[in-house]
């Protein structure tokens, strides 16, 4: 009984914030809120025994996307003019809100139609571990069964970031992404910066390291270690990277070639492309991992960072 | 169907992997290399459609694949069949033909790298690559990747020239399509927790009628018509497709919105065949009858070239989706015998290398013009004759006019709104042909005119570039060649679908 | 009722709710944030469907668990990419809210 | 003990959640971003008070996680790019 | 001597569940922002030291109990630090009052 009063908290308070995240009329209040929405959903995910999605959500789906919206937001109200835009009118609102709770109540109804026993590959994910060397099946699931899904997926950052540098302006491409943080004038920025980061890479490491036995794994360590190379950005004990150094090219695109590079290596070893031989399962998976977690990091950490704002020489 | 990878079913990796992997190579070495690794991988990539085209046309069978052997439900496979085939071997064509035109308009200067043609030639790749995922998918979940590295490679291009109006384009276009994605993402949900798998095939064994069933399909249904632009959600098309430079605009308007009804297709022929009612089929008719419609009178309005163009391809997508009240539960046969079938696909083909000619075609008379003002055609057809002629014949198309793919296609589906007694139809055909008509001839008429003061062109424009332009354009009237009856390699790889779905 | 469904609802609401502001806010940002409250939902309906599907001595379904990391590592390039659109847009225009007609101001056709 | 421990676990929440009120009212920016501070700190507590009590000693990661990622916020927030502008 | 442990974690446990009340209590009452950034600080970090003190008390390998501490100096010292740039930035007038 306990359990389902402290979900019924947890669940009425996120309902709560993210209908504050709509309703808000500052910008960043609505960010806010919504960062504390993905604090709460990390909860669930607990709650749902899902420690390895609790570590993401806190970390990319709260921690990450919440630094990006918020830096976006005081940029949004200290250069635009926020007030330019047409509100709806009543009327729109209500046939909004009606398709919006129609949407919702068929969305409740399916959930309660959904069959019992549940489907489920659990056991068949847990059967064929043993040939993949791992010990938590969610990386089983991430770095073998479904390991394509995965690699494209890292092609979509890619992807992503190579959108974002496209919105450079010609005369700037590549140097260097964001504006330019100064060291001095926040003295404990950079104590916290000294402090933090250490800790944090230590984090990082031992949340990816500890992934392929137990819940963590690449998404969550790399997105520790661009928090942290974010945050000795900020506090200007480092500069952003200009796009255009080869070292940070190779950063980017060292983890989907290697992945790719194994990949074809299972065509000959093991005869399909991502296969494993059983032997090596382990040892191939980890040659993915380590420089796929540096560099989704990468990715992550420049994606935040946004596109190129400063020339090269200077 | 056999339940193993394929002997070639490894060509469907290679399709994938050979466009990322030039990705990756482009961006690390930069520069002028990018366009090098471009023109390496156009070819080889090439190549590779074209042996999967053969070998399903020789066994007369899918091709399949097994990601690191592991079967569905678990692993994730690859399947291709006629309808791939056809899709990734126009893609391949499309891409190639592109790749030449932007060669002049792409040039990395010596010296150090610049913006443009960098993203453009890794860009071009990326959406090669999420092209063939899309195409090749039998996963849910996989195809959603793909649909994203898709959106993330196509609104760059957008904004590839960086005008406000372009960026507040590509913002327009990627909010449609996170939306779309995410309901179609939802919806994959909702067949998961009530099926407990993605893979399209163990998905068309379990599947039934009942509440989650629908709501999944109708999400993403929905979710895919926001991608593909058709009335009314068009609303983003025309600025993107317009503003978006013209090689970009080509595999925008040629393929990129094609992927998205591939999947329709793929949902309602594949995940459930036999289950979808007339009655939605019919809804999805009305709307592509409204998009022919509407997409053709405002094209008919427009006083810039691209933008005529760019509603004209919100007209002739309405024709894509007459495909599904004349082939859902036919009179006649099994779905994919009628004429509507291959009817549908053959438009969807050879409006992609039309539109690709007619966009191009319209590059080259802006640059050589220094606008694209319709009204200030005049002397074009005397300057740049052959891009002219280009545009002419991707008009046909459009018009439905012989010889070409389009006349083709238009008329099957005309035999096929008469076969299935739904005559409804036939006046919206005829219709949207007259009113491409319409809009062909007014820019014809002007590109022919005189003008009243000698032209001045303000660049030269290579003959090399014209003649890619017309290739492309020859490849939609060449269409016009295949017999006028159900083709029979767009049947491969469906029977197996038919008799579970009619169990 | 379990907590389970009581999840389920609740993921159902944030799907209602990212659409409703998406519909209602015109601030390009304000539907970024409701996009990834949408994709908060349907992430947590396939955390409820991983949850129903607990056997085996595992507490839940471990692929949808996957898809979930993986679907929120693709929000937030998008996310991404539509933040750095937005502030694009607002360095050249001053304005956060695109004009309602863009259109193909193409006269050089992408060359300046 | 582990109902007790649930429990407390679901009145630091409950705290929270009040606390988290108050302060999205504003009315200023330094009381909202106090509620990444209010949240990294009780959901800390609620993370190892839920781990002991469901035995998952997993949650200790997810809370040095939550602990970290929470002063990362912050400091993006107070550091923002704007002032690297005007500098 | 299990139970006199189960003792020892219900005592610090509440006292720490207490402080967070605290915290919430000053946050609602305090006057100014400086204020209420202190009562939130101080109230909730002690609450969390309280916490984990009670958990030290179950706590089944001393690798756990090592990550308990580390995890509550990690909050302690983000807290403290991420709180006086906070006040800084207030004091400088840079956020919005």
């Amino acid at each position: 009984m306990d359990h389902l009063v402290f979900d019924i908290v947890l669940a009425a308070l996120i309902v709560g914030v993210a209908a504050w995240t709509n309703v808000a009329r500052d910008t960043l209040a609505a960010v806010i809120a919504f960062v504390a929405c993905g604090l709460l959903l990390a909860l669930v995910w607990v709650r749902l025994v899902a420690p390895d999605v609790a570590l993401t959500e806190a970390a990319l789906g709260s921690g990450l996307t919440g630094g990006l919206l918020l830096g976006a937001s005081l940029r949004v109200r200290r250069t635009g003019t926020p007030a330019a835009a047409e509100q709806p009118s009543t009327s729109l609102r209500v046939a909004a809100a009606g398709m919006c709770i129609a949407v919702t109540a068929g969305l409740a109804g399916i959930v309660l139609l959904l069959p019992e026993p549940a489907p489920t590959l659990a056991a068949s994910a847990l059967a064929n571990m043993a040939a993949t060397g791992l010990g938590n099946p969610v990386t089983a699931v991430l770095m073998a069964y479904r390991a394509i899904d995965t690699l494209l997926e890292v092609v979509v950052l890619l992807f992503a970031l190579l959108g974002v540098w496209s919105l450079a302006p010609d005369r700037v491409w590549g140097g260097f992404p964001g504006p330019r943080h100064r060291p001095d004038p926040d003295k404990p920025l950079a104590f916290v910066a000294q402090l933090l980061v250490p800790v944090g890479i230590l984090v990082g490491i031992h949340i990816f390291w500890i992934g392929s036995v137990a819940p963590g794994g690449e998404f969550q360590g790399a997105t520790i270690l661009a928090a942290m190379w974010i945050l000795t950005m900020l506090a200007g004990l480092v500069g952003a990277p200009a796009v255009s150094r080869r070292w940070l090219r190779f950063l980017l695109v060292g983890g989907p070639a290697v992945f790719v590079a194994i990949g074809l290596v299972g065509f000959a070893a093991a005869g399909a492309f991502l296969a494993y031989p059983k032997d090596y399962a382990k040892l191939m998976i980890l040659s993915i991992e380590v420089p796929l977690t540096l560099s989704i990091a990468g990715m992550l950490a420049l994606l935040v960072a946004g596109p190129p704002e400063r020339t090269l020489q200077r | 169907m056999a339940n193993t990878t394929t002997a070639g079913g490894f060509l469907l990796v290679v399709a994938i992997v050979l466009p990322v992997a030039g990705v990756l190579v482009s961006l690390l070495l930069g520069g002028r290399r990018a366009e090098r690794v471009a023109f390496v991988v156009m070819p080889a990539g090439l190549g590779v459609a074209l042996a999967i085209a053969t070998r399903i046309w020789r066994t007369h069978d899918v091709l399949q694949y097994f990601v690191g052997g592991w079967m569905p439900p678990l692993g994730v496979g690859f399947r291709a069949d006629g309808l791939s085939a056809v899709m990734i071997v126009a893609s391949a064509l499309l891409v190639c033909g592109i790749g030449l035109f932007a060669r002049a308009q792409f040039k990395t200067p010596p010296g150090s790298e610049t913006r443009a043609p960098l993203m453009f030639w890794t860009l071009l790749l990326a959406i090669w690559a999420a092209l063939n995922t899309v195409f090749v998918g039998s996963d849910l979940f996989n195809l959603y990747v793909g649909l994203e590295l898709l959106t993330f490679a196509a609104v760059p291009l957008v904004s590839l020239d960086g005008r406000p109006e372009t960026v507040a384009a590509a913002l327009r276009y990627l909010l449609f399509a996170l939306l779309g994605s995410l309901l179609y993402l939802l919806g994959a949900v909702l067949l998961y927790g009530a099926y407990g798998t993605l893979d399209i095939a163990l998905l068309c064994r379990r599947i039934h009628a009942e509440p989650a069933a629908w709501a999944a399909i109708s999400l993403m249904t929905a979710g895919l018509l926001a991608k593909a632009a058709l009335y009314p959600f068009h609303l983003w098309l025309p600025p993107a497709h317009a503003g978006a430079p013209a090689p970009a605009s080509a595999i925008l308007s040629g393929l990129v919105v094609k992927a998205p009804f591939f999947l329709i297709i793929r949902l309602w022929f594949d995940v459930m065949p036999g289950m979808p009612e007339r009655a939605a089929a019919q809804v999805l008719g009305i709307l592509g009858a409204a998009a022919i419609v509407f997409g053709s009178i405002v094209a008919l309005r427009q006083a810039r070239l691209k933008l005529l163009i760019a509603y004209s391809t919100v007209a002739q997508i309405g024709y894509l989706f007459l495909l599904f009240p004349l082939a859902i539960r036919p009179e006649t046969g099994h779905p994919w015998g009628t004429a509507a079938w291959t009817g549908g696909i053959l438009q969807a083909v050879s409006h992609a290398f039309a539109k690709a000619a007619m966009f191009m075609a319209a590059g080259l008379i802006a640059e050589a013009l220094g606008h694209d003002r319709i009204a200030g055609l005049a002397g074009a057809g005397r300057a740049l004759p052959i891009t002219v002629f280009a545009f002419a014949l991707g008009g046909l198309s459009l018009m439905g006019l012989p010889p070409s793919g389009g006349f083709i296609a238009k008329a099957m589906l005309l035999t096929a709104a008469v076969a299935e007694g739904q005559w409804w139809w036939a006046p919206v055909i005829l219709a949207g042909g007259l009113l491409a008509g319409g809009y062909v001839f007014l820019v014809l008429a002007r590109a022919m005119g005189e003008p009243i003061e000698p032209l001045r062109l303000s660049a030269e424009v290579s003959r090399g570039r014209q003649a890619v332009v017309a290739a492309v354009a020859l490849c939609a009237v060449l269409l016009g060649f295949v017999p006028l009856h159900p083709s029979d390699f767009l049947q491969i790889g469906r029977s197996v679908a038919a008799t579970a779905g009619t169990r | 009722m379990s907590a389970v469904t009581l999840y389920g609802f609740c993921s159902a609401a944030l799907v209602g709710l990212g659409l409703y502001g998406l519909i209602v806010r015109p601030e390009p940002l304000r539907k970024v944030l409701a996009f990834n409250l949408i994709g908060g939902g349907v992430f947590l309906l396939l955390g409820v469907v991983a949850r129903r599907g607990a056997s085996a001595g595992l507490g839940g379904d471990p692929v949808p668990q996957a898809l979930v990391i993986t679907g929120l590592v693709v929000a937030f390039a998008s996310t991404a990419l539509a933040v750095a659109l937005v502030l694009r847009l607002l360095r050249d225009t001053g304005e956060t809210v695109p004009a309602s007609d863009a259109g193909g101001e193409a006269p050089a056709d992408g060359r300046k | 003990m582990d109902d007790f421990l649930l429990a407390a676990a679901g009145f630091v929440l409950a705290m929270a959640a009040i606390g988290l009120l108050r302060i999205l009212m504003g009315p200023g920016d330094a009381d909202r971003i106090m509620a990444a501070q209010l949240l990294g700190t009780s959901g800390v507590a609620v993370l190892l008070l839920l781990g002991k009590a469901t035995g998952a000693p997993a949650l200790i990661d997810v809370a040095l996680l939550l602990a970290l990622l929470a002063a990362f916020v912050t400091a993006a927030f107070v550091k923002s790019p704007v002032d690297a502008e005007r500098q | 001597m299990s139970l006199a442990l189960d003792a020892l974690t219900i005592g610090a446990v509440c006292a720490g569940a207490f402080f967070f009340m605290a915290g919430t209590v000053g946050l609602l009452r305090f006057p100014d922002t400086l204020s209420r950034l202190h009562a939130l600080t101080k109230a909730d970090n002690l609450g969390l030291g309280l916490i984990v003190l009670g958990l030290l008390f179950q706590a089944e390998a001393p690798f756990l109990a090592l990550k308990l501490v580390g995890v509550w100096l990690l909050g302690l010292l983000a807290g403290a630090t991420v709180a006086q740039l906070i006040a800084q930035a207030v004091q400088r007038g840079r956020l919005h009052e």
